[in-house]
């Protein structure tokens, strides 16, 4: 039921809004809408009800193992929403003066300082919303840094094809041609391919390591090495970067620029799809393309960096200063986790990945490059199963739901055929993990015995399968009474 | 270990399962030249009990006085149900609504809200919502150069009445693409766009025109004749709006003859907190036949296998993940728990309520502009009609002015003057519904002291 | 699962508690504990996830109807919430400076007023904890004014047989015998029995109004009369204040002294079962007894009066002086209702129990005293459905369990067979009025179709029927590993 | 109409149904003498937003500052998951569980509960809460003269160690039946009951013997001689205990030769805001054969029709509901919230976690002590053992010394001369895992200050 269907015309059950309506006869009447917009009717109690209810249909962290490959889904810790949510934090005006706000700029001038610390590099900026934006923000400092050079016949952004949609997507958006570079049988990049890729057209290169598919990039200096001699520079998407926290560094890699998912590896909270937030941190090379604004301290004053300060800058690409209350989290956790906390990420985010691999293989599922280390996460290709069993990749993933487990990333990266990108985090207990290949196993067991009935997974949940077709042929995109 | 939930045992008996001796062993495929040394830029580790007092510290260091600062972000009252429900674990938690069957919450709140948006701009399409308000402006400029069917032009009038945040942003997001912002000069005596001044702009092909309302000024555009004249010249019409401010205003989809096609705008002013500037969220909407053009996530319904209503991501052909370097956006997040609180937000105010909501700004607004401008030489930059934000010329530098008016409590408006230094000192004011007659006054009488009183400085 | 079983020996998974532990040598090893209790060892994320799925179990007034009679189930309005966990009110000592409890004092004081003047007494206490603790605290000042005039011979209390369990209880613990008088067939007391009762031995009565059998006592001023007339007072069970909020006054009916439950007509949370708030009010002749402390206002300073400003005081009822978290938010919910919202209260919740005991009615089913009008509660008698059949009450409440609303209260009153006490509240709207209405019709077609199904309900709970006789010869009350 | 959702037209609809004209037509049985007049007193409703500012204004008045005060409540960090989990809905907005199907997850956290009290006590049988501490110890008093079946006295030794509010309460409440409270002296040089003096209350039978454990003073009685001298007497052990003190100290179950037989006491400690005293909840745990004594509610584990594991309200033949005045208490609420609060703070902590804060209030407070009493004047009340609290001579009045800690933003303990004018001005001092060493010295510096600065006042 919609809120809408709760809705009766006439309810005012509020004690929400000023009590009494004023009069706006003083807006000339040629401005005014002639029909009031229709919004629910409802009491708070009913709202309170509704949404209550609506929430229980929802898998979270907080209810269910949540292995989505390549979204890092671990624990947010509730300390840090509180942090986040004090008063005094929540209703600063963005553009009140930076009198008011030293606490708050306090917190973000060291989350720059930190995750440069982090990354190796040589500064960071906080004021990009998204992880695809930091990458627009990234790419666009690239083509900044060749034009300021006047080295404008770069017209090519080389991209591995197992990267992310948000690579090339961003490239494009950046007026970049997109050139693939296949993977090789070992899950690293083809060497011999991006070689012969590399050259005088090349702005740059594009790089997730650990890579989407699930392993360290054993040659990251030697591509690092001839981007750079090409002219070239190097791009590192961290959506990966909490398999490898204080371990290794972009920085040390080689890599110019980058951008990380604050919402994945600094475990703010994903909220439904957002709102995430990004960073960019770039080396001594880029730094002055930076975008604007970011915090800067001044004997024990922190202020706000703009385009007065920094006018190579390639601008601004948010309204005010940056999803901030994200911030304040990432912040809050980072504080907690500390030095020796950051490296365990790294540690017990690659065990839990690979102890969950072996068992998986040990159970007889494939895993995609079984001759190497899975990172944080791994990828089973259920290829054998979809043929011998007629169970492929989304019977699994709907079943998971129904055994409690929300389901991996599903056919992704598409070079794997009938892939699962498996990432438990390290905040996940051995306990869930083996529930995890039970449940695999079980799954298999059921699709031996009766695959029709597993294909009409799930079963226990608020719907069954949902046609995605109908959806897509016949919009129905808002109710209508 | 803070959030690790290992026992040693359990370390151990994974190790063996894996093969190795020691975690540092799985991490041997990394050369030994990368491995980093200590982080010694990092503090130890805290509790969260040190980490609440820090936090607690800092946040007491910013202790906010009386907001009268508007300039695209706005002081409203937020119920305490939105954010008590918005913060469960099932919502806050969850990621985007891959497997549909299990985020039937996350998909029906956003089904909801694209009727709420719906309803508010008098557009069909909604989408889940974009990162903030100049954002979607971007979007929405990139998708009308892409929707535009009649005129390949990308040239694109972007007035001077457009919020300048929002023009700067714009203007990163789109420069890449070959596309031109042209600026449309503002009438100085009412502070909106003159539409007989627009005459210059239609010897070359416009892909599209923007058209703020209120405009960054507060000022109400003559929207109508904005909206015909663009299609007039094929161009497209893009809306940029104040959400509250709709619910009395004529929703974009209903300007001149025909509607806006893309209204778009900040959602900050719909129950998210000020936060010193975000997260907030952009909304957008567009009609019917454009809907294959809109970026970001869409929700629609459908039923599952048992004829049950359900609801799902749809569109996705559109997006990046499939569509990669063809895709209409790089966009691959929403503002999911924006548009949540949003949408409990709107459930608790409903028509009504939103309606006396906004009246209420409009009238604060005026009670405040009635008072500042009894002060001498206070008065209005424009003529004409306002929602809840209105520019007031002051006789003294604002940067002198402000600081005065922080000491007592009060911060006093957006200075103008660095951004439009050709009016002399200027402020731009606003009152929502939560300011109180007793702050206005308390305004009033500060700005009056500031100006006029024993301890003025001289000023010319 | 239990929290416990969740647990594994040795985790330590939290930010939650001093980074390292302290030697406590300096404790006396004779006073140490040999054997550490056994607590879980769990994760933060997995306690989070615990407790989030157990809720998920409940059924409270955000997820259903909940028309439990005589617990007035209604909205808990979130503002108050948060009013009452602002962190000043949550992190003040009871024993700090009056000087640091200026603000909360302030509350206290204003709805101690408030509370007179609705319940038209002359002063309240809040110090009491609970209804229950009200009830005591009233008896307890009708024994200390007895005593106070040496008037020492009257050892009863006279309790309606329909009273709450509670009130003979309290009865019994101040040391009183109790006299039951029987209801009479309109739902009033019985008249001539009440008369032949009252004598120089009463102490006291008890009474609610409107009754526990939902119907307002006609003749209570007749009533309070003949006690007054004995030398006996009368006691307010405060209970079925919300029927009458605003429309008319205990202190007016002519009643000693009252006790209010906040929780239920003033909005506080209910808890699964607390904490609640009690509230005492008296007129002037039980002014000195009231139990301490109460807030006094002097100068425009607040002060707690104590034992030395009240001598005569039965006492302290707690530790320090009541449960304030559940004071401030009673008076939030009152400062938002108002002088308006207040009488609306009565209003809304009666008509919803006439209009709800209305259409029962017309569907056939039988109300306890048709000839009456409801007050904002009313009782089914299911005798017909349970004879004809074989469908009695618990069949009914399991049944509606499965169908999304919370049972009324059942076999209470006892005098009324096969009682269905149903008290809706105010908050509720008709659309959850009519759908309650609708489900009953349906269980008893189901009864009739099928009663060995309907017998086996609930089926879409996370249980079925418990075995409450296993439950109390075979006692579990712990985890054992 | 805030909070009630009926609109006019379904208002019209029920009044036709029920066949009254106006609702005011529903209140015909009530004589029309009683019908109250205008609510004078009442101020007229107010918005969210108003009562939001109003009740942040209040707040604002109450900053609190560093608490050095114990008393029977202590500020302990409560981790922020805990009350974000406690006030979800269905937690917050259930009733008691009677319908024990739709109440499962308030039953398994109060099963869980028992099971951690049970844990932390030594004793089987726990109750799920009742009132506060003070009651609690009423409520224990109460069932052990109803439980001695060797013993029919009425008697019951209340040691002057135990909190002076308790001892209060406990009077007010078993007044009325008869119950004698003997108060039994303490040693005052080590500040705790000297079981060599208890010989002269052997005459007369004693139903119970109550045993603070730590003390109101914080100091550690020889809770094994005592148990076993109660036990010689055949009176009933009732131990008050700190929980939080548990995790290091032998637990009441365990104390003398075969245990206490009833163990209570203040679970403020476990999770719950100090809040100017409440809502706190007490605890009760008692031997498996008394079970039948203990009041309250109590939650027992069983199986529903399948078989499957579930929870239940148990033992209710011995309540109110059912026994009237036979009841063994008229209790029916439990403080459910604060229960279920606890039981995720305990769950958070876990055994080495509760640990950790006791040994860390121990080491706190011996880092004060030795602080403090390196000022000149200042010594300790009592020699002996003490947990986390200790009372200190001051060379001062304490109601002048404590105004001028305030001012330094210290609260530095409770004011002993009150209740225990004998032994002149002295302060019951107490830190937490809370305060910090920095907090401590400004403690000491200021103690300093006021006793021997150059503003201090003569004393006598």
């Amino acid at each position: 039921m919609l809120i809408y269907e709760i809705s009766r015309k006439g309810r005012r059950a509020f004690a929400q809004a000023p009590a009494a309506a004023p009069s706006s006869d003083s807006l000339p009447r040629r401005f005014r809408r002639q029909r009031p917009p229709q919004l629910p009717e409802v009491s708070e109690l009913e709202t309170v009800r509704h949404y209550t209810r609506l929430s229980q249909k929802n898998f979270g962290i907080d209810t269910n193992f949540y292995p989505l490959g390549s979204c890092t889904m671990k624990y947010n810790p509730r300390g840090a929403n509180r942090a986040a949510m004090l008063p005094q934090f929540l209703e600063r005006h963005p553009l009140a003066p930076e009198e008011t706000g030293q606490g708050v700029m306090a917190c973000i001038h060291e989350l720059q300082g930190e995750l440069a610390e982090l990354t190796g590099m040589r500064a960071v900026s906080l004021s990009v919303m998204a992880g695809a934006q930091g990458e627009f923000a990234g790419v666009a400092m690239i083509r900044a840094y060749h034009d300021a050079r006047g080295d404008t016949g770069r017209e090519e952004i080389l991209v591995p094809d197992a990267a992310h949609g948000t690579n090339p997507a961003t490239a494009t958006m950046c007026g970049y041609k997109v050139r693939e570079i296949p993977t090789g049988a070992d899950g690293d990049v083809d060497m011999e391919a991006f070689k012969a890729a590399v050259g005088p057209q090349t702005a740059g290169i594009m790089l997730t390591n650990p890579s989407t598919v699930g392993v360290f990039e054993r040659r990251i200096e030697e591509i690092a090495a001839t981007v750079h001699e090409a002219g070239g520079l190097l791009y590192y998407d961290g959506a990966n970067l909490n398999a490898i926290l204080g371990k290794a560094r972009p920085g040390d890699m080689g890599f110019d620029v980058i951008h990380l998912n604050l919402h994945k590896t600094f475990s703010t909270p994903h909220g439904g799809g957002g709102p995430g937030a990004g960073a960019v941190g770039v080396n001594e090379r880029l730094l002055p393309y930076l975008p604007v604004p970011r915090v800067a301290e001044e004997a024990g004053r922190y202020r706000w960096l703009t385009e007065a300060d920094c006018p190579e800058t390639i601008g601004r690409l948010c309204t005010f200063n940056g999803n901030t209350g994200i911030l304040l989290r990432a912040y809050a956790y980072l504080r907690m986790l500390g030095r020796e906390g950051a490296t365990r990420v790294a540690e017990y985010s690659t065990l839990n990945a690979n102890y969950l691999m072996t068992r998986l293989r040990e159970a007889g599922f494939t895993v995609a490059y079984p001759q190497r280390r899975a990172s944080h996460e791994f990828i089973v290709s259920l290829k054998g199963e979809a043929k011998e069993l007629g169970a492929n990749v989304m019977d699994f993933a709907k079943r998971l739901l129904d055994l409690g487990y929300h389901a991996p990333t599903t056919y992704f990266p598409t070079l794997v055929p009938e892939a699962l990108l498996i990432e438990p985090t390290e905040t996940e207990s051995k306990r869930e993990l083996d529930g995890f290949v039970e449940a695999m196993v079980r799954i298999r067991e059921e699709a031996r015995e009766d695959i029709d009935s597993l294909k009409g997974a799930p079963y226990r949940l608020p719907v069954r399968r949902l046609d995605d077709v109908k959806a897509a042929r016949e919009l129905n995109l808002r109710w209508e009474a | 270990m803070p959030f690790i939930p290992h026992t040693e045992e359990e370390l151990q008996e994974m190790l063996e399962a894996i093969g190795v001796e020691r975690i540092e062993g799985l991490f041997d495929e990394i050369p030994s030249s990368l491995r980093s040394a200590s982080l010694e830029g990092l503090a130890p580790g805290m509790g969260e009990m040190a980490l609440t007092r820090l936090m607690r510290t800092r946040a007491s260091r910013d202790e906010q006085p009386a907001c009268f600062i508007g300039a695209g972000a706005y002081d409203h009252h937020v119920p305490a149900a939105v954010w008590e429900l918005t913060t469960r674990g099932e919502f806050y938690s969850a990621y985007t609504p891959y497997q549909a069957e299990a985020s039937q919450g996350t998909l029906q709140v956003i089904y909801e809200f694209q009727t709420m948006m719906s309803e508010l701009t008098g557009l069909y399409a909604a989408n889940a919502s974009l990162y903030d308000g100049a954002t979607a402006l971007a979007e929405a400029v990139l998708m009308a150069v892409r929707a535009n069917r009649k005129v390949k032009s990308k040239r694109v009038l972007m007035p001077r009445t457009v919020h300048p945040r929002y023009r700067e942003v714009v203007r990163t997001i789109v420069a890449n693409q070959g596309i031109e912002l042209i600026e449309a000069p503002l009438d100085d005596t009412v502070g909106r766009i003159d539409p007989e001044a627009l005459g210059r702009f239609e010897d070359e092909p416009l892909a599209a025109v923007v058209i703020p309302q209120p405009n960054f000024f507060g000022a109400l555009e003559e929207v109508d004749r904005l909206t015909d004249w663009a299609h007039g010249l094929n161009a497209l019409a893009i809306a940029v709006c104040n959400p509250v401010a709709l619910a009395l205003l004529t929703p974009p989809g209903e300007w001149g003859s025909n509607g806006a096609d893309i209204a778009c705008g900040e959602g900050q002013p719909l129950g998210i907190p000020l936060a010193s500037g975000g997260p907030y969220f952009g909304f957008m909407t567009t009609r019917k036949d454009l809907v294959r053009q809109l970026p970001g996530r869409i929700v629609g319904r459908t039923v599952d296998a048992d004829g049950r209503t359900g609801y799902t991501l749809t569109l996705q052909a559109r997006e990046q993940h499939i569509r990669r370097s063809k895709a209409t956006s790089n966009i691959c997040t929403n503002q999911g728990l924006m548009v949540t609180a949003a949408t409990i937000h709107l459930a608790l105010l409903g028509t009504e309520g939103l309606s006396r909501v906004a009246a209420a700004c409009h009238e604060h607004t005026r009670e405040l502009v009635h008072k500042l401008t009894a002060i001498e030489g206070v008065e209005r930059l424009f003529d004409g009609p306002f929602f809840h934000e209105v520019p007031l010329r002051i006789p003294a530098p604002a940067d002198e002015v402000l600081p005065r008016l922080a000491a007592e409590g009060v911060l006093g408006g957006l200075d103008l003057s660095t951004e439009f230094p050709e009016w002399g000192p200027a402020l731009l004011v606003c009152a929502t519904e939560t300011r109180t007659s007793e702050e206005i006054d308390r305004f009033a009488a500060a700005l009056s002291e500031a100006l006029h009183g024993s301890g003025r400085r001289a000023h010319g």
